[in-house]
């Protein structure tokens, strides 16, 4: 077994092991049981997301995580002030939106993350790989939110060109 | 009103507002719209029963939204599968055998 | 009037409301999605009558998997539909129904108005022999100690439904694969869910399952969360169920009955009677039985709602 | 300090009420699938943080505290899933094959 698998193994490990003892308490009694668990959902994980090199950067992650927080609190206001206002005001669409980020788990981050943030919903994905947004209000300032996200995803995620 | 008296009556509210949620149920027209009231029920079911569960102080209904919140998705998962797919498998195999 | 009795009886109109839309709507998918949220109303309900243990139940089956089975049927069902619709039973046959379904009903209304006040109960002796089992959690101590013969019948019925499910097969396919649609992108959002959530579930499972003993929770609920598990990376077109021809398989899923009654019927030279424990050795030989049930009710679980097997055994 | 917390709660709690109750109006009110799955999907996650945001301080510190907010996020995990495929279903015109 090479370097990655075993690092991404004891880490993922110790993660469950983790939320086995934030569910179940520290009682000694219980930690046999915890442990069957965590080595089952690590094996679980490895192989359903086998890990890959490439490192995190954790300050952009947090940065894009606060963002996700502020973001989606802006979604539902906006959803809710759409809802109760008497005149609904909708102007909805459809708009395509060319990822940059590399498909599978960052790809999808990224459509999960925006679908909670104002205005955009994740509808698909069209023949060339792009994602397919359904939107409250189509209009310029849509694919500019979407450029930031995806700007700190990739940064997040150790993509971004200034890594060489 | 006690904390638990607030507590509960938010409860209710939530309830209600996701019972109101059911006419889409009734109504549709789409089955996705059915599935979406499905949904908002789940969500909306699990903070009436955490603030249900922290209002009588019973510590295992906190498992119980625990097990609701993992399984939400399931059934709405098994909907699109069973709506957007033609059930191209298994019409093949009874086309291949009644061809026999 | 109090506050929770008010919440209570709107719990109850809300869900009679429920089940007779259910009943009545004539769309087979509205009527299914329509239970599925009964489910959630009854999960509810259990909590509202300090029945964690139940909701518990109600919250993993009604919620995941029950949910899941019908919604796959009344997909299936979709295209016979139109013409079952057509056919609308005659008269008669609607009256005798009716007549039936009300005497069902008031039946069951006399005797529940006819119970005795207070009822008779045998929790206060089922409490005071708690200790002597080693188990924390009542319900589990009735089950695997007072009742255990009916918890083993319980786990054989679930097996003995599985084999009506797999005789549903066509010859051809017989020690074949169940499948399940799986037409799903490997790299798409349902992928993405399914290689995320399952590890997760496995502990939360194992813990519902391990808690079991002694605060609400247990085997059925645990195995329930990992079945669910195991049916979400299928789905998602991750993995395949193994051919039903497998002999692990086939181990695994009479292990825990196997065990079972070993246990029971050692109990006759150990203890002196069928299914007694002997004394200090109660909750190790409870914990083994549970250990032991626990894989052949996720493989039985899941294989239920995966049906009968659909493609060839590998040659 | 009790009062402070409680205070916070009842804040929180109907905050999340609230948003409970436009996912609700949303649902009934927008006009096509697509548009209801946004109430959906944002008013209903933010009603359910919100609750248990509030929730927190009534709970016992460490374990139950966190395990709620586990609960959360795995409804938002669920939501942003569901929500997708959904919307995916919705698109494509939503309707069995007939």
């Amino acid at each position: 077994m090479s370097n990655i698998p075993m690092r991404a193994a004891m880490t993922r490990g110790a993660i469950y092991l983790g939320f086995w003892l934030l569910l179940a308490g520290t009682d000694i009694a219980d930690l046999s049981a915890g442990l069957a668990a965590a080595v089952a959902a690590t094996w679980a994980s490895l192989q359903l997301l086998p890990p890959k090199g490439g490192q995190f950067r954790y300050a952009a992650l947090a940065r894009l995580a606060l963002r996700f927080g502020q973001e989606s609190i802006i979604g539902g206001v906006n959803v809710a002030r759409l809802a109760l206002n008497p005149r609904l005001s909708l102007r909805t669409g459809f708009l395509v939106y060319p990822v940059c980020l590399p498909t599978g788990m960052a790809r999808n981050t990224f459509g999960a993350m925006t679908s909670s943030m104002p205005g955009t919903l994740t509808a698909g994905i069209d023949d060339k790989g792009a994602l397919i947004y359904h939107c409250l209000n189509v209009d310029e300032s849509v694919t500019a939110q979407l450029t930031i996200d995806e700007g700190l995803l990739l940064e997040g995620i150790g993509e971004t060109d200034d890594d060489a | 009103m006690t904390m638990p008296d607030f507590l509960l009556s938010a409860a209710a509210f939530v309830l209600v507002m996701v019972a109101l949620g059911l006419i889409r149920i009734l109504r549709g027209p789409e089955d996705v719209d059915r599935m979406m009231a499905a949904q908002l029920f789940g969500s909306g079911g699990i903070a009436a029963l955490l603030l249900l569960g922290v209002a009588t102080e019973a510590k295992a209904v906190i498992d119980v939204a625990l097990t609701l919140a993992l399984l939400a998705a399931f059934a709405s998962v098994a909907f699109v599968q069973g709506i957007s797919q033609p059930d191209s498998d298994d019409s093949d195999d009874f086309k291949e055998t009644r061809g026999k | 009037m109090t506050l929770a009795l008010a919440v209570d009886i709107g719990l109850a109109m809300l869900i009679l409301a429920m089940a007779g839309w259910t009943i009545a709507v004539r769309d087979t998918f509205a009527s299914v999605i329509g239970f599925v949220t009964y489910g959630l109303l009854l999960t509810l309900v259990w909590v509202r009558l300090a029945m964690p243990d139940v909701a518990l139940t109600e919250a993993a089956m009604g919620g995941g998997l029950t949910g899941a089975l019908l919604i796959g049927g009344a997909a299936r069902l979709r295209r016979t539909e139109a013409a079952v619709r057509t056919e609308r039973p005659g008269m008669l046959t609607r009256t005798l129904a009716a007549v039936l379904s009300a005497t069902v009903t008031a039946a069951l209304a006399i005797c529940v108005l006819n119970l005795p006040d207070p009822a008779p109960t045998l929790a206060p002796d089922a409490a005071a022999k708690l200790g002597s089992t080693g188990v924390g959690n009542p319900v589990t101590a009735v089950l695997l100690a007072y009742r255990s013969m009916d918890t083993l019948l319980e786990a054989i019925v679930v097996l003995l439904a599985l084999f009506g499910v797999w005789s549903l097969a066509h010859d051809r396919f017989w020690g074949g694969c169940p499948q399940l649609r799986t037409h799903a992108d490997s790299e798409g959002i349902l992928a993405y869910f399914a290689r995320i959530l399952p590890p997760i579930g496995i502990i939360v499972g194992v813990y519902i399952f391990w808690i079991g003993a002694d605060f609400p929770g247990g085997k059925f609920q645990g195995a329930t969360i990992l079945a669910a598990m195991w049916l979400l990376v299928i789905g998602a077109g991750l993995a395949y169920f193994p051919p039903i021809s497998q002999a692990w398989l086939r181990i695994l899923l009479v292990a825990g009955p196997l065990v079972f009654m070993v246990i029971g019927f050692a109990g006759i030279v150990t203890a002196g009677a069928v299914f007694a424990y002997p004394i200090g050795f109660a909750k190790p030989l409870i914990l083994a039985i549970e250990i032991a049930l626990m894989p052949t009710l996720v493989l039985a679980l899941a294989l239920l709602v995966a049906g009968a097997p659909q493609r060839m055994p590998p040659q | 300090m009790k009062i402070a917390w409680d205070i916070f709660t009842i804040v929180a709690v109907m905050a999340g009420s609230f948003f409970f109750l436009a996912g609700t109006v949303g649902l009934l009110r927008f006009p096509d699938p697509l548009t209801r799955l946004h109430a959906l999907t944002k008013a209903d996650n933010l009603g359910l943080g919100l609750v248990v945001l509030g929730l927190l301080p009534q709970t016992h510190w460490p374990l139950d505290t966190i395990k709620l907010i586990a609960i959360w996020l795995f409804a938002l995990l669920a939501g942003a899933t569901v929500g997708q495929l959904m919307a995916c279903t919705a698109r494509r015109g939503g309707g069995p094959p007939k």
